[in-house]
């Protein structure tokens, strides 16, 4: 039973980072713009989450430092600042996103306008912070993300060709009626969506808040082989059905509630309340985990006492700064900026600053002072590892000047 | 060449995490003080700096820097002369982290932590007490 | 140091210059009004083709009322706003721009008060009609389809 | 003097050729002991080279992989040398300026 509760911490991780409310609407709406074209950048997403998620957990486990924490020593107080008000205003444009998408999910289910449920949501993230332990926090959410299953089951009941499907996803090529930028960057974006920094912040800070050591490297391992692959498989599934209802409709995604919409029409009414309920728990997930992930990057880099296992009267600025994140989030959401374009500026901006996370874990990863020398990288893994922060340096070099070309993707 | 224990300043020593006595996280290695044995000519470190006015310092605002740095050592009651400055001898080892011989109550990086416990965070309740399950 | 901020004041123009920019600016010639006709017809046809999907979902008994009622008015709202966009356009002498304006205008008026009808209807808890009700979108949505061939 | 102070100096030769900007300082723990640990002494400066890859450790800390960054950091201190506290004649921090009158300068971190 402690094997399968084990697990949540990456299943919460996955759901939370790979379902938020940016990746709902982004594989939904290329899924309906661009087929199945896009779906191998969720495979390469997936395997480029699972490397680095895994040498962040084993660091986590190994010598109980988290990712930000090395971000520093590695990187210098001076670049380290840069990355940490980079990935702090990220973090802060993605809370902001879940919270309005969490509202949005309530006002789906109560018909309230959903402005005049972020304050409510926002108030809810805190408490759930604050009094919440951090083993029942990922359990709570993991479980019910995984309604979001209730896709897989829309695409099986639509009963596609399943050889025609595979063959579309297995040979890309770009539409007619779209031109190699836009192509671009909606790959981009959907590969920032997948690899999005905040999962690393808060899967090895929720590696040492659950107390994990050597002894948990099989449960990391579990963790982020399950986790994230269920997280690709669930974005996979929400392409798909965008591809098959809504694309045939020439309808494009621009709004969470069309999200759902092949749910609904499939499955029926049970089928949308189960994907209300996980798109609820996936957006609720995420406003915690990058919540959390404020308070986590500003208090490692300073080395302020941090995390859930501590009273929060010993770790008072890290809650104060959480406190403050939610505080600004809120007020940018009511100000009522439209929450999807507020998504899809988060998740590429966090395309531009990939590597600035990444290579850090990579070379701690490598370093016997650290790791002890049984521990260190392997060299198949230390190859694919290179592959990728090769790949996430021409990402972030791309990511700009495509987002001007392409004038975001429209 | 010498039988010592060999550190690298920016490799092992700047900008880890320091713990006070007791494990608790207390702030980072943010600059070291230096100083020079007038009689044999060696130069020695005498101190950890640690505190937002040494890290300003350190990035190249040393003006402000300093001021913040002089600010924080007057208000801090502590067995330290300097709460900003952790003499060499108070240090109990360096490794992956520094652990000290203090608490960390003792340490300049922590008046904040002690003000927003006192003025903000104590007064919500619940703040005191473990998580639920 | 200033070139971080340069790259730091770039980022924020450009989320300025994202968050009013609409796809839809003035026009210039009769071809790039004709462009913004065709975008406006795009995402008119989306939110016709959603309620539509709605509406029959909702005539089924597939949806839940809240989940409808928001959707839709969600439609409505982007219909309407596509809408006000493409008629402040000033469009380019000629008759050719002052018929397609015409046209589109009339199509677009049309499909947000047919939305209008399924949303009303809705609120109304007369969700068993509302196939009869939407039926209506399905020429609207015939027409900008004819429209965006012609555009294209 | 403060430690960032000594790594924002550069370092010339007696004939006022630049050597460089301090980049690392590599301390010993070989004097008297004090509280816990043997006294922390300045040994000898890294001079030169590359501040970023200095402090990955895959020079001087024993990382070893993966083989492109090992191989990209090496090449980039491959210029850094190393000065003996002892070699340094004259220290003014404050200027920013210390000069050397080592006239054998070793390449790379003789410990390795």
């Amino acid at each position: 039973m402690k094997r399968v509760l084990g697990i949540f911490l990456g299943i919460l991780t996955a759901i939370g980072g790979f379902v938020d409310m940016g990746d709902l609407v982004a594989n939904a709406a290329v899924g309906a713009r661009f087929d199945m074209n896009l779906a191998w950048v969720v495979v390469v997403g997936v395997v480029g989450i699972v490397v680095y998620a895994e040498m962040s957990g084993r660091v986590a486990a190994i010598c109980g430092r988290p990712v930000f924490d090395l971000v520093r020593e590695r990187l210098g107080p001076r670049f380290g600042l840069a990355n940490l008000v980079a990935s702090f205003a990220i973090n802060l444009l993605t809370l902001t996103a879940e919270i309005a998408g969490v509202a949005i999910a309530l006002s789906l289910v109560s018909s309230v306008n959903y402005l005049l449920l972020v304050p409510f949501v926002m108030v809810l993230v805190w408490l759930v912070v604050w009094r919440l332990s951090f083993a029942m926090m990922e359990r709570i959410f993991g479980l019910l993300g995984l309604c979001l299953l209730v896709f897989v089951v829309t695409v099986w009941r639509i009963g596609p060709d399943w050889s025609q499907l595979w063959s579309d996803a297995s040979s890309p090529v770009i539409p007619s009626d779209e031109n190699v930028f836009s192509y671009a960057y909606y790959a981009i974006a959907l590969f920032g969506a997948a690899m999005t920094p905040y999962e690393v912040f808060f899967f090895s800070s929720g590696a040492v808040e659950d107390g994990w050591t050597v002894k948990d490297l099989n449960e990391n391992r579990a963790n982020v082989f399950i986790g994230f692959p269920l997280g690709g498989l669930l974005s996979l599934a929400i392409m798909a059905c965008a591809f098959l209802v809504l694309a045939p409709a020439d309808i494009g995604v621009d709004t969470l509630s069309q999200v759902a919409l092949p749910v609904t029409v499939t499955v029926g009414k049970l089928g949308l309340a189960i994907a209300l309920i996980g798109i609820f728990a996936a957006t609720f997930g995420a406003a915690l985990e990058t919540s959390l992930s404020a308070g986590y990057t500003v208090a490692q880099y300073l080395g302020w006492p941090w995390g859930k296992r501590l009273r929060p009267v010993e770790a008072s600025r890290f809650h104060v700064v959480i406190l403050m994140a939610l505080v600004v989030a809120l007020l940018i959401a009511i100000s009522g900026v439209d929450p999807v374009k507020v998504t899809e500026y988060s998740i590429v901006l966090s395309a531009a600053a990939l590597p600035l996370t990444y290579f850090p874990i990579l070379v701690i990863a490598n370093d016997p002072a650290y790791m002890g020398d049984e521990h260190t990288n392997g060299r198949i893994f230390n190859m694919i590892a290179s592959v990728y922060l090769v790949i996430l340096v021409v990402v972030s070099i791309v990511t700009i000047p495509l987002m001007i070309i392409t004038r975001a993707g429209s | 060449m010498t039988d010592g224990r060999v550190l690298h300043a920016g490799l092992h020593v700047l900008d880890r995490q320091m713990r006070d006595r007791h494990g608790r996280l207390c702030g980072k290695v943010d600059d070291l003080e230096l100083e020079r044995n007038e009689e044999t000519g060696a130069m020695y470190v005498t101190a950890v700096l640690s505190g937002p006015g040494h890290l300003l310092y350190r990035t190249g605002r040393r003006r402000i820097g300093t001021w913040l740095a002089k600010l924080t050592s007057h208000i801090e009651r502590s067995s330290l002369e300097d709460p900003g400055r952790i003499p060499y001898d108070r240090i109990k080892s360096v490794g992956v982290t520094v652990d000290l011989a203090i608490e960390a109550n003792e340490l300049a990086t922590f008046a904040a932590e002690r003000w927003t416990r006192d003025h903000i965070v104590g007064h919500v309740p619940g703040s005191r007490h473990d998580a639920d399950e | 140091m200033s070139s971080r901020r340069v790259l730091a004041g770039l980022i924020v123009s450009l989320l300025a210059a994202g968050c009013v920019a609409h796809p839809v600016g003035p026009a210039r010639s009769v071809e790039s009004y004709e462009r913004k006709a065709n975008t406006t017809a795009e995402s008119a046809l989306s939110a016709v083709e959603t309620v539509r999907l709605l509406a029959g979902a909702g005539a089924d008994g597939n949806a839940l009322r809240s989940y409808l009622s928001v959707a839709v008015s969600e439609q409505e709202d982007a219909l309407g706003g596509v809408r006000g966009t493409f008629m402040s356009i000033q469009p380019p002498e000629g008759v050719p721009s002052a018929v397609l304006r015409d046209e589109l205008s009339t199509i677009l008026t049309s499909a947000f008060d047919h939305v209008g009808d399924v949303r009303i209807e809705i609120r109304r808890g007369h969700v068993a009609e509302l196939d009869t009700v939407a039926a209506p979108l399905s020429l609207d949505a015939a027409e900008l389809r004819d429209l965006i061939e012609e555009l294209s | 003097m403060r430690m960032s102070d000594l790594m924002a100096c550069d370092v010339y030769a007696a004939d006022g050729r630049c050597l460089g900007r301090v980049r690392d300082v590599r301390l010993v723990m070989d004097g008297p002991v004090r509280g816990s640990l043997a006294a922390l002494r300045v040994d000898a400066l890294i001079v030169g080279g590359s501040a970023f890859a200095g402090r990955l450790g895959y020079l001087r800390g024993g990382v070893r992989g993966p083989i492109l960054l090992s191989a990209l950091m090496h090449r980039l201190e491959a210029r850094a040398i190393t000065i003996e506290a002892g070699d340094i004649t004259h220290w003014d921090v404050d200027e920013r300026r210390l000069i050397t009158a080592a006239r054998a300068i070793q390449r790379g971190d003789p410990d390795r």
